[in-house]
């Protein structure tokens, strides 16, 4: 694409082909200390013996040994199995619908999209303790229902040790599914219409249309949720610290509220480091192959 | 030495060579068109010149100057690019005078090439609008606009027109030929479009597998087709290949064939070039083109050597202007070009005028022209 | 402008932004942000301002002082420690470990620290026989809130034994309240269990268990029984229990909806808030079984390596003025707990106040003061979480109490 | 039927459309439902609050909430709401969002129409950094941050929030410049514009909608954050979250949850009207580029 030096070319030519990589090096540079530096730095600390401060004494693999003694660890990587497969899922699901009603030439539409859209912009230090009331049968839904008279109604999940990772669930789709909505919105708007046109006059129904035309075209919308969803999902931290603080006992913690809690609240951070490094495996797992996929066709 | 030297210019991707030693003089005033098929390395010899891709080995020089490593900038060309490459945030105006702004001609200069250029090119009226506001003809000329206004040495086309309608582009075809006429500048143009190579240039360098086949004048190329590739990419309907033998029959080179009902056609070809005498008893490829074969009424009376040739009418498509007759030759489909009002009939048989003079004939092996 | 200017600007700018720091002025690092016990932390601050001592406010809330704890670490790993910090228990001594604390001595010997603060507050205070903080209060954390209206209603006495305790909460089920507030969160389920351990073992097993981490006595039948009183105290919670905050709670006190809660003195705060009186519309006593002893935090602010001399005097007057009664009179009342300072008149505290003055010293005296595991002064953190994780999880209904004791034992091994 | 009219060429029955406007606006009643609840909490005296029903309308409608929320309630020893720390935020927020943006385009640019070997390895390395967890980064940046003496600035926690933000934005620019005509680059090259004039004159005026993209991304990110804003301001530098949070959650004392939730309103406002202005522009500027991958 662009030019490739040749021998002897002048100080123009060869400064615009500098300069790119110039432009591209601090940001370069930054990732590999600000990112790959602190990767290592904690890799590093899960093979030591750090408590409340980095220290450096040598442990080998004494804490990834504790780390899947510990019980609540086996509960955290449970529920985020749990928890990021219903979350993409639903998420999905519901972006989908969402994005499919809408490109149905609604009317207020431009009403509707910032409806759905707007959680994203919300953290939830600031709505946390209102789905915590919600949720809560003494003062929420529950007793609403109550109120206005159906006696028998029960929503109690959050405080029920089964039940209260699937309301974890809620208010993270509650969360991301407008964003996955404004994705598949985009993907729908870029299919050309012409195909559409071709299809129906093939006499496919609209069922039809989407299952066969519409949503295959849609891969890249779903690849892109797919990623977005799976590192939000393992990164989830202040949706269960505002929802149950990890509760009842233990029963929502997640990897993501271990780690901050033996690194930072229990003074055992070569442990917490451990379980980061076990997190970012688990990141990379997952997008390295996409990142390789994605790259290798665009080359 | 011309005005545009490319000399044994070589390109690599890698370990790919994807252009292999062009060699062509540009003279000052040529239209030089490169054709040929997509892939063959015509965009990539035209971004070599414009100094958007680098040369590997050998030079290219304008007006003498070596122009490897010189920055596009600097090498005072122009180019028309496919998709126009209007700046969509710039008004037409400004698309214009753009180049000449970061050369730093000041403003009143600025304003009066622009206007100069849109009046020739009788935009004045859409100087104020922006690229998404015109039409795909208005596009073009806003484009051609641009690079006029540089003044350059040397115009650069990459596949100018493809993007048009098809009246629209014949009409643009003429535009740009009468601009080459009044301007007289030199042109390098990339098309894969062969008529447009022919009405537009001077010279034609066709192009395949990152060689150029050949280069010659349009008749040239026309006539006598340096290989099989050129002979079949040039014109339209493609030119008829037959496998035949020649055969020695009263002193006289023919080209024996098969006719429609499996009996033998032999075509005498008493003006065949010199070096036919080695392929004697062998087979070879025959090259005819379609308007050589006709009625008899229809035959050039300048011809030399009409030879008749019967045999059974496949198809006939009327084109208005022509009939084109299909009818089986040598086990092919054989094109001829009749008037429209020549009486032929599907099915039936014809007496065929073939006018081999135009004929020519190719290496089975090496595809090359027997000259 | 020229490069020289440049340069010449930035250094003002630096310099704007260090001296803030480097002049008479601490920088203080606390959780106290609500209303009240942050108007109590502005008495200290007044009184450094009439001294001539600046005050930078750095509160972070949450989590019961730990997103504090993890913003103080990302301070002190960036260099910029802040001059004092609100801290509790073994994290001192962690800090202390550290080498980040500042020595204290000069002024304790001066002002006579080590005659009125109780010895089992210094464990703290002190490392290696030098002062690092400045203790504010002592919580106890073994009291029980009961609304005393609903105690009449009931006809229930101030219960002394355990027994009376479990027959006092079932007349209040059976009369159709709920017994026992209780908010469904880890600290507040071991705050319960301090007291069942102290209430079952008495202070030797407690001091084993909680304190020495003796796995025999962890994983004891002693230990099982004060899983099974938990599994009784259980039983008279409400169902909607879970992730309550322990004002909640407190409210159903308050509300008469709820006859007990077992809670630390800063409850108090709630009661005296909504307009009622100690002794009079509701009551404390210590929970049944743990009379004579006390289970303790106590707020201390640690101080931070400085080493510019006016940075030094700013940190100095800062410990004196924690220390002096008058604040220490000040915030106490405010903050429902008790002066760390044994020295120090009650006549200004309210009934609960009083009984709690009168029995931290008694138990000072007689050996009966014990840390609480629940607030991080029994154990350093990890074991205290390792321990909730276990409690937790047993209150919730995940182990019986025989497993709860062998689980214990198992979570306080991997956590040393 | 008005469907066969529009663009799209999908057709559906009357029935179905009012099945699907009745589903559309269930949905938004979900969506709708926490603000909602913060909103006519934040009305509501808090005696109302404690003793009744949280979904009701108050019976007696107050603003002291808000006014309290704004300029009264306590955070840490000083009574001065929310108010200073809504400018905290402000002065963070605004030049980390404008420095990476205009770096993950300027990335973008690069990695797009100035290919060269490596590039995509580089992208690769770039994008990867979106998904770390940022506990991780805590103690190390820390140190880091005391090293270059700009612990507790808002000058540091600029750097903080532009070094992460370089991966989102550069993903976005690059995929929103891929599909820009490279022609465009090459006609300005011949033009005689150098690296920098193609940048600023062709590349920028025509990356509307993804700087949109871009914008509301970084500043919804950036506005919410409070891991950063606790850990490296200092008191009285703190962001708007630190602060709220500090309403918000204090450990012991009564909870004025009508002043917590109109507090929570207002540290949410900037970002909700970002999405309300600019939100439009969100999935068009999505459309060009984000969901190609």
């Amino acid at each position: 694409m662009a030019t490739t030096t040749d021998t002897g070319a002048d100080f123009r030519t060869r400064l615009q082909e500098w300069l790119p990589k110039l432009v591209l090096s601090p940001s370069l540079a930054i990732m590999l200390v600000f990112v790959y530096g602190f990767i290592a730095f904690t890799i590093y600390l899960s093979f030591t013996d750090s408590r409340m401060l980095p220290s450096f004494g040598w442990v080998g693999w004494d804490n990834y040994d504790r780390l899947f003694r510990v019980r609540e660890w086996n509960v955290a990587l449970t529920n985020l199995a749990i928890f990021a497969s219903l979350y993409i899922v639903i998420c999905t699901l519901i972006g989908l619908t969402l994005a499919i009603l809408l490109d149905q030439k609604i009317r207020g539409e431009g009403v509707l999209r910032p409806i759905f859209l707007y959680p994203m912009a919300l953290s939830f230090i600031v709505t946390g303790t209102a789905w915590k009331w919600f949720l809560d049968p003494a003062i929420g839904l529950e007793n609403t229902m109550h109120l206005w008279g159906w006696e028998s109604f029960t929503f109690n999940w959050i405080k029920d040790r089964e039940m209260a990772i699937y309301t974890i669930v809620i208010a993270a789709v509650w969360q991301s599914s407008g964003f996955v909505m404004a994705m598949f919105l985009a993907g729908l708007r870029g299919i050309d219409n012409e195909i559409l046109k071709a299809a129906q006059m093939d006499g496919a129904s609209n069922f039809q249309l989407y299952r066969r035309i519409i949503l295959p075209q849609l891969r890249p919308a779903f690849l892109s949720a797919f990623v977005i969803l799976s590192h939000l999902a393992i990164k989830s931290y202040d949706l269960v610290i505002a929802l149950t603080g990890g509760g009842p006992g233990n029963a929502t913690a997640l990897p993501a509220t271990f780690m901050y809690s033996y690194t930072f609240t229990r003074n055992q951070m070569g442990i917490g480091a451990a379980s980061a490094v076990i997190m970012l495996m688990t990141i990379a797992a997952i997008m390295v192959p996409y990142l390789y996929a994605e790259l290798r066709e665009k080359k | 030495m011309g005005f545009l030297d490319i000399d044994n210019v070589t390109k690599s991707y890698g370990a790919v060579e994807v252009l292999h030693k062009v060699d062509i003089d540009v003279q000052e005033g040529e239209f030089l068109v490169l054709v040929g098929p997509s892939g063959c390395g015509k965009s990539t010899l035209l971004n070599m010149i414009a100094g958007l891709e680098g040369i590997t080995s050998g030079e290219i020089r304008i007006k003498d100057r070596v122009m490897n490593g010189v920055h596009p900038s600097r090498r005072n060309i122009a180019m028309v690019f496919q998709s126009y490459a209007l700046y969509p945030n710039m008004t037409v105006g400004k698309n214009i005078t753009f180049g000449l702004e970061m050369h730093g001609t000041p403003k009143p200069e600025r304003e009066k090439a622009m206007k100069d250029v849109a009046q020739l090119l009788q935009i004045e009226h859409l100087l104020d609008r922006k690229p998404g506001q015109l039409s795909g003809g208005q596009r073009q000329r806003v484009a051609m606009g641009r690079a006029l206004v540089r003044n350059p040495d040397v115009f650069l086309f990459d596949e100018p027109l493809s993007n048009l309608d098809a009246k629209l582009r014949v009409d643009m075809r003429t535009e740009i030929k009468k601009l080459h006429h009044r301007l007289g500048t030199t042109i390098v143009y990339v098309t894969h479009d062969q008529i447009e190579a022919m009405t537009l240039s001077t010279r034609i360098a066709v192009m395949f597998n990152g060689y150029v086949q050949q280069l010659g004048t349009p008749k040239e190329i026309y006539d006598t087709p340096a290989n099989l590739f050129v002979a079949t990419f040039m014109g339209s309907p493609a030119m008829n290949v037959l496998k035949v033998k020649l055969e020695e029959r009263n002193g006289v080179p023919h080209a024996v064939m098969a006719g429609a009902d499996g009996a033998e056609r032999a075509l005498a070809m008493p003006n065949a070039p010199a070096a036919a005498k080695a392929y004697l008893g062998r087979e070879v490829m025959l090259g005819i083109r379609p308007e050589a074969i006709t009625d008899p009424e229809g035959a050039d009376r300048n011809a030399r050597n009409i030879q008749p040739l019967a045999n059974t009418v496949g198809v006939t498509e009327p084109a208005g202007a022509d009939t084109f007759v299909t009818m089986t030759l040598a086990g092919k489909d054989c094109v001829a070009r009749m008037r429209a009002d020549a009486d032929v009939r599907p099915g039936q048989p014809f007496d065929f005028a073939v006018n081999m003079d135009k004929a020519v004939l190719f290496d089975i092996e090496t595809e090359t022209r027997i000259a | 402008m020229t490069m020289m200017k440049k340069l010449h600007m930035s250094a003002a700018v630096l310099a704007l932004s260090t001296t803030a720091v480097a002049a008479q002025e601490v920088e203080v690092l606390h959780w106290w942000t609500s209303g009240g016990e942050a108007a109590a932390v502005g008495t200290l601050r007044d009184t450094l301002a009439a001294g001539g001592v600046g005050w930078l406010d750095m509160p972070v809330a949450g989590g019961g002082g730990s997103d504090a704890m993890t913003v103080l670490r990302a301070r002190v790993s960036a260099g910029d420690a802040p001059t004092a910090v609100q801290m509790l228990g073994f994290s001192i001594q962690d800090w202390a470990a550290e080498g980040a604390l500042a020595n204290l001595d000069a002024l304790a010997a001066e002002q006579g620290w080590a005659d009125v603060v109780p010895a089992a507050l210094q464990r703290f205070s002190t490392y290696e026989g030098s002062w690092v903080a400045a203790p504010v209060n002592v919580h106890s954390t073994n009291w029980v809130w009961a609304n005393s209206a609903l105690m009449a209603e009931l006809g229930i006495e101030q219960p002394t034994s355990w027994e009376e305790f479990v027959a006092a909460m079932e007349a209040a089920e059976a009369a159709g309240y709920t017994a026992l507030a209780h908010g469904g969160q880890a600290w507040q389920d071991a705050t319960i269990f301090d007291s069942m351990v102290m209430g079952v073992g008495g202070p030797e097993f407690y001091q084993a268990s909680m304190v020495d981490l003796d796995p025999d006595a962890l994983g004891s039948d002693t230990m099982v029984e004060a899983f099974q009183r938990m599994e009784t105290l259980r039983g008279f919670v409400d169902d909607n229990f879970s992730g309550r905050d322990w004002n909640l709670a407190t409210a159903m006190v308050i509300n008469g909806e709820a006859l007990f809660q077992i809670m630390g003195d800063w409850a108090k705060g709630e009661f005296v808030n909504a307009g009622l009186t100690a002794g009079n519309e509701f009551q404390c006593f210590r929970v049944p079984g743990t009379e004579g002893t006390v289970t303790f935090n106590s707020d201390q602010f640690a101080m931070f390596n400085v080493t510019d001399p006016v940075a030094q005097e700013a940190q100095a007057a800062m410990a004196s003025a924690v220390m002096s009664p008058e604040f220490q009179v000040a915030f106490n009342l405010v903050k429902g707990s008790v002066p760390a300072r044994t020295d120090i008149p009650s006549d200004q505290f309210d009934a609960c106040g009083q009984m709690g003055m009168a029995q931290l010293a008694e138990a000072a005296a007689s050996g009966g003061l014990f840390g609480s595991m629940a607030h991080g002064h029994a154990n350093p953190p990890a074991v205290q979480n390792a321990m909730y994780d276990v409690i937790t999880a047993h209150f919730n209904g995940e182990y019986d109490a025989a497993t709860a004791a062998a689980e214990l034992v198992t979570a306080v091994e991997i956590a040393q | 039927m008005a469907a066969a009219s529009t663009e799209t060429a999908i057709r559906s029955s009357n029935v179905t459309r009012v099945f699907i406007y009745l589903v559309l606006l269930l949905f938004a009643l979900f969506y709708l439902l926490p603000f909602g609840i913060m909103l006519v909490n934040s009305l509501k005296p808090l005696s109302e609050i404690t003793g009744g029903n949280m979904i009701a309308l108050p019976r007696d409608w107050t603003i002291a909430p808000w006014l309290s929320a704004w300029s009264t309630a306590q955070i840490g020893v000083e009574p001065t709401g929310l108010r200073p720390y809504f400018i905290n935020s402000i002065v963070m927020a605004v030049p980390a969002v404008v420095l990476s943006t205009v770096v993950g385009a300027l990335n973008g640019y690069v990695l797009t129409k100035w290919h060269f070997r490596g590039a995509t390895i580089i992208f690769g390395l770039l994008l990867f950094s979106c998904f770390i967890p940022f506990q991780i980064v805590l103690i190390p940046m820390a140190r880091i941050l005391g090293l270059l003496d700009i612990a507790g600035t808002t000058t540091g926690l600029i750097l903080v929030h532009f070094v992460y933000g370089i991966g989102f934005t550069t993903l976005y620019f690059r995929n929103y410049y891929a599909a820009f005509p490279t022609e465009l680059v090459r006609a300005a090259q011949i033009d005689g514009a150098g690296f920098f004039q193609i940048f600023w004159r062709i590349m920028l005026p025509s990356s509307g909608p993804i700087i949109a993209v871009s914008f509301i991304w970084q500043f919804t990110n950036i506005w919410n954050d409070f891991l950063f804003g606790a850990s490296f301001a200092s008191g009285g530098g703190a962001p708007m979250t630190v602060a709220l949070n500090n309403l918000v959650n204090s450990s012991t004392g009564v909870r004025e949850y009508n002043v917590h939730f109109a507090g929570a309103i207002m540290a949410a406002a900037p970002t909700l009207l970002v999405y309300i202005v600019a939100g439009r522009y969100f999935v068009r500027g999505l459309m060009a580029g984000s969901v190609k991958g």
